[in-house]
């Protein structure tokens, strides 16, 4: 490993640290998993996966009050949902577009939702999600809550007019939400640096009169936790919007079928160094945090949860035909 | 429950129908640009700021896509927005937010969540604006499953039917007139009036022809339809859809049956118009072995909105080209 | 003039048709996201960049606003640029660029000033990527005075009316289809084989019935016809619009008048979609006194594309089903 | 009055100064007359028009090259166009929607455009002009035809998403184009303090990595034009965008029909005290760079102009029916 992680945290249990690995396996795995599925054809479309980017993702979703706080989320969004507790068998069934999925198969990988347990939504189109971001911190603030919304977006998304309008409306009306950009450095095969003549969006922020943070190593999920409680508690007191950015790698291609001839086989192996996974193990064992013993039955849980997911979507039922015409309008 | 009617324009129709509604629900707020002093583009809010705060009265920047966004996202968190859209020409900027979340979010998610907002819309010329102030879009959006379309044409009708979008759970397009906020009318008083999404009137009954319309062009089909009447004892029975979508197809339908002869008429260009759609329904349905002669339609030109007044009338049907179509049918000509 | 032909697919139908308009006028120039070293999100430019350069095969940032902005802009000023808008469904955030500015731009300014660009836009589902990545909207623009519409079904005819577009000095929205870029035809290899625009082609002739269609629906409305003439000796005539705007009327309508029985068949959702125009105008014309039948439309159903394969399958015309409206419409039931 | 003008401009021949004042007061006079034609209803429909707000225009216009640089503009875009130097007998008669003017009388006082004269148009549509702007600023820099764009647009606009967009694209790709925002407080009714979290908008500049550029007092003739000379010639020599602000007030309503409750009586009066006509005559005065004759000719010459364009517009024909129908395709 190239890195360890940054420092030991104080305010978290050592059960919760134990979770935060288990998310990050989970998204890993679950990935890795869709991603043979996908090339075995058993699962169809496009499909993004946050494999590389755990941490970016566990780390946020920590800071935030489980069942409480809200989220949007964006193509990618397998780790988001993942990461605030989504049920995996439903999310496999829907990725496989069975009726038992999350959205009963009509939505899959890019409309994983789970409205009970505060995602609002996985979203197809780039930026699709800050609109509602604003309106769901909007309600929040109106009715007084106390909840908070994070919006989930990729570098790619930043040059997007929504992201203009939307964080300039949320900082009028200070609402309490994080616009979080987890910086992958590319959109696509376009490199962020190749879209923006600045050196990162986070200095946005400054356009909109709010604070833009940055995350230089966002695989370091301590470092990633660590800032995010701080801006929860700041945006939770009622000081509105803030702008985050944090710096990770997708391992895979953009989609399923991606080539990858922009980028070139020493950086993504170089970034593989900086896995967030095993820098997160040995920061556990490091620290005295967790035994070896613990982190074992963790992984292998994690992959009994994958597998088991597996069985349930392929056994479960494909949707009626007749099902395709319910569920346009509410009552 | 009140019967009393009162005699007042469009633009009043609409503050009493979203006043009533705020009153009645917490959750019901109207935001825009420069609803609230300002008392909208076309005074559609005056004294709404007053009554109600600037919390529910919410002016916005010049932001029409974080607008929508944002009245998306409270409205599938627990809110009801309405959205002064002011010209219906700005809700290109809103498309995403309308046709790629509000219209399909429920159903992507499997039939999870909902999403109240309605988005109120100016249509049409009449105002001497030119091309970029003067469009009726309705048929973009009739064209999106997930979403509903309405477009009175009556004060009585404005007032039911914006509170009926108000309090259904689903995204709701509502077009207005510019060119009618002045119309007056009779309006029920009763805070309770509320029409029915989906349900077509018949503003006219006759044997003689049908003649199927909506919105701004009622008003001027009603016209002639009494012009043709006086004039040569036509009876012209007058549908007035309301609703576009979901439509009303079976009084479209019942009503063709009995006349035998259709007239469509809309103020939006005629190409791809929604008259076009109603041709279609007509002609795909039962009542085509009744057509006792050609689907006729009356509709904007296509072209561009022009600057010009005479120009830009000309555009646009009049009572008396609608006269003349009708008893082109007539006569069978 | 060369005459020959070759077997290529309409993925390379469209890189030969921008490569040669861009050999042939240097002001010719591709941009949007990935475009250039990715060769674009379905393939449709790659080995360009290595022809042209980055100049020419300009990556965009993903700003779909600013794009279509600049494209239009660049077109006002001498420029000639191809629009990548990939997934059709991202047009939305086009819209203002597209039907506020570059559709009206030069009939508001009185005749001046022209706007050759082409948005290049992949419609339609095929691919299970559901609701926000299936869509056909070409309806929409079919709706808006100023812009051209073309959606065809063979390579060849891609190759034909992309070059025509191309070449055109009006915006155009062109179609292409993402479950066909595999879909293999005979292909001219003349540089100058251009087709021409507003033309309808009758791509198999036939007395029984006639079925009009466009786009992705071509090719299995033509297997349908094969398929009910050799089961029942059934003569479809097949009218492929090709161009929906402008709408080539003559074709249509001579040969409902030869036929009697119209099917009218396109991918959009139903609820007005093209076809319903289609329908609208046969059913105002003089084929309507020749109509043996109620026009029959046959289309995408009024549901957002789900995203099981299966249940997106079925909301889209199927060879099957196509089969049997024809046959329906022949029987007369 | 309040303040006269700042310093006396070297480069800059007496000639010109006169042309300048000129243009300035075509623009007061021919926008009081459309005012008073509204009033008597000769006029249809919206007018936006551009009095107080004379230094902001003409200074910027008279630092480009005429009939070489090219501008795009917006719904309160006579003061440009007048600038520049279009017909004004069309232009009025466009404004009566005759068949002699500008745009045949279709488009009307929100679509005058100029093409040869360089102005790509105005527009009905908040924001509309932006794409355009960088687009034709794309084709000088393909073209190498040394030419820059001036995109003209109001306080408000800065919020739409395509101000964000065209800037970030303008600035990646290095355009000579010229992003103005003229701020005259307000967006229809809405003051741009309550619509934006920052001081001003110049300053988002940052976020695209160009320069912004501050004009304190856009009523300030030689101000607004010093500051543009500068700037067109750094965009002149392919240094890419720049954004710049300049603070005026508009003395009418935001259209014909505004009550103008959102603001007082005495913050107009305030703003009467630094009109840009009254200054800049005392300053031609005080630094004897015209004598009262000369600039009594001009104001003449104005006033006779505009009333020679009231009489055109009036003698002008409608134009005929058909022509509705014409113009919508290029050939
Ligand atoms: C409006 C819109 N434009 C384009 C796309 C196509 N698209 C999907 S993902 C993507 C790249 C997004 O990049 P980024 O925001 O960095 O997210 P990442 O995929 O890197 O996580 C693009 C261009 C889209 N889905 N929506
Ligand atoms: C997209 C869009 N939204 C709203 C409007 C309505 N509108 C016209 S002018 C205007 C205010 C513009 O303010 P600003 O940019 O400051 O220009 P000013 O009128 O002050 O010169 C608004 C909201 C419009 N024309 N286009
Ligand atoms: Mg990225
Ligand atoms: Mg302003």
């Amino acid at each position: 490993m190239a890195k360890t992680n940054s420092k030991k945290v104080t305010d978290i249990s050592n059960e919760k640290l134990l979770e935060m690995y288990r998310a990050m396996l989970d998204i890993r795995n679950f990935d890795n998993k869709v991603n043979r599925l996908v090339k075995r054809g058993v699962v169809p479309g496009m499909t993004h996966f946050s494999i590389g980017e755990e941490a970016a993702n566990v780390g946020a979703v920590a800071a935030l009050e489980k069942g409480v706080d809200l989220i949007t989320s964006n193509h990618r969004g397998h780790g988001q949902s993942i990461a605030l507790g989504i049920d995996l068998n439903e999310m496999m069934a829907e990725i496989m577009g069975k009726a038992t999925g999350t959205c009963k198969g009509k939505g899959g990988s890019m409309h994983i939702a789970d409205l009970g347990g505060g995602n609002l939504g996985a979203n197809g189109i780039v930026g699709g999600g800050m609109g509602m971001a604003i309106g769901a911190a909007l309600t929040q603030k109106i009715k007084k809550t106390g909840k908070i919304v994070v919006c989930f977006f990729g570098d790619g998304a930043v040059n997007e007019g929504t992201f203009h309008e939307t964080l300039n409306l949320a900082s009028v009306w200070k609402l309490p939400v994080i616009f979080y950009s987890i910086n992958n450095m590319y959109g696509i095969s376009t490199p962020i640096s190749s879209v923006i003549n600045i050196d990162y969006n986070y200095r946005r922020a400054a356009s909109y009169g709010i604070p833009g943070h940055f995350i230089e190593d966002g695989n370091d999920l301590m470092a990633v936790y660590d800032k995010f409680k701080e801006i929860v508690q700041y945006v939770r007191e009622g000081n509105g919007p803030v702008l985050v950015e944090s710096i990770t790698y997708r391992y895979l291609g953009h989609s399923t079928s991606d080539p990858g001839k922009y980028r070139t086989k020493e950086e993504v192996d170089e970034w593989k160094k900086k896995d967030p996974i095993p820098r997160f193990e040995q920061y556990l064992l490091d620290n005295k945090l967790a035994t070896k013993e613990e982190i074992e039955a963790v992984e292998k849980a994690s992959e009994d949860a994958v597998e088991e997911s597996v069985k349930f979507a392929l056994s479960s039922p494909e949707p009626t035909l007749e099902s395709a015409f319910e569920d346009i309008f509410a009552p | 429950m009140e019967k009393e009617t009162k005699l007042i324009s469009v633009r009043d129709a609409i503050i009493m129908a979203m006043s009533e509604e705020m009153r009645r629900d917490e959750n019901v707020f109207l935001m825009g640009e420069d609803v609230g002093i300002f008392g909208g583009d076309f005074g559609t809010s005056v004294g709404m700021l007053e009554e109600f705060g600037k919390e529910r009265v919410r002016d916005t920047p010049i932001s029409e896509n974080a607008i929508s966004g944002a009245a998306i996202g409270a409205a599938m968190t627990g809110l009801r927005p309405i959205v002064d859209v002011t010209f219906m020409d700005f809700i290109v900027y809103m498309m995403d937010n309308i046709v790629n979340q509000a219209a399909k979010t429920r159903y992507m998610f499997g039939g999870k969540g909902q999403i109240p907002v309605v988005f109120r819309a100016a249509a049409g010329g009449g105002v001497g604006s030119a091309a970029q102030h003067s469009q009726s879009l309705e048929a973009w959006f009739t064209h999106i499953p997930g979403l509903k379309v309405i477009a009175p044409g009556t004060p009585a009708d404005v007032k039911g039917l914006l509170k009926a979008a108000i309090r259904d759970n689903n995204p709701v397009i509502f077009l207005e007139y510019k060119a009618q906020y002045n119309m007056k009318g009779e309006v029920p008083l009763d805070p309770d009036f509320v029409l029915p999404i989906g349900k077509a009137d018949i503003k006219r009954e006759g044997k003689d022809v049908t003649v199927v319309t909506y919105g701004r062009m009622l008003e001027r089909v009603m016209k002639a339809a009494e012009e043709v009447h006086e004039a040569e004892g036509v009876e012209v029975e007058v549908v007035d859809l309301r609703t576009l979508a979901p439509l009303d197809k079976d009084t479209v339908i019942q009503s063709v049956k009995k006349t035998g002869k259709v007239l469509l008429v809309n103020d939006a260009h005629k190409t791809s118009g929604f008259i076009g759609e109603v041709a279609a329904v007509i002609a795909e349905s039962e009542a085509f072995d009744y057509l006792d002669g050609r689907i006729l339609r009356l509709a904007g030109e296509d072209v561009p909105i022009p600057y010009n007044q005479t120009l830009e009338t000309a555009m646009i049907p009049s009572v008396e080209r609608i006269r003349k179509y009708i008893l082109r049918l007539v006569n069978n000509r």
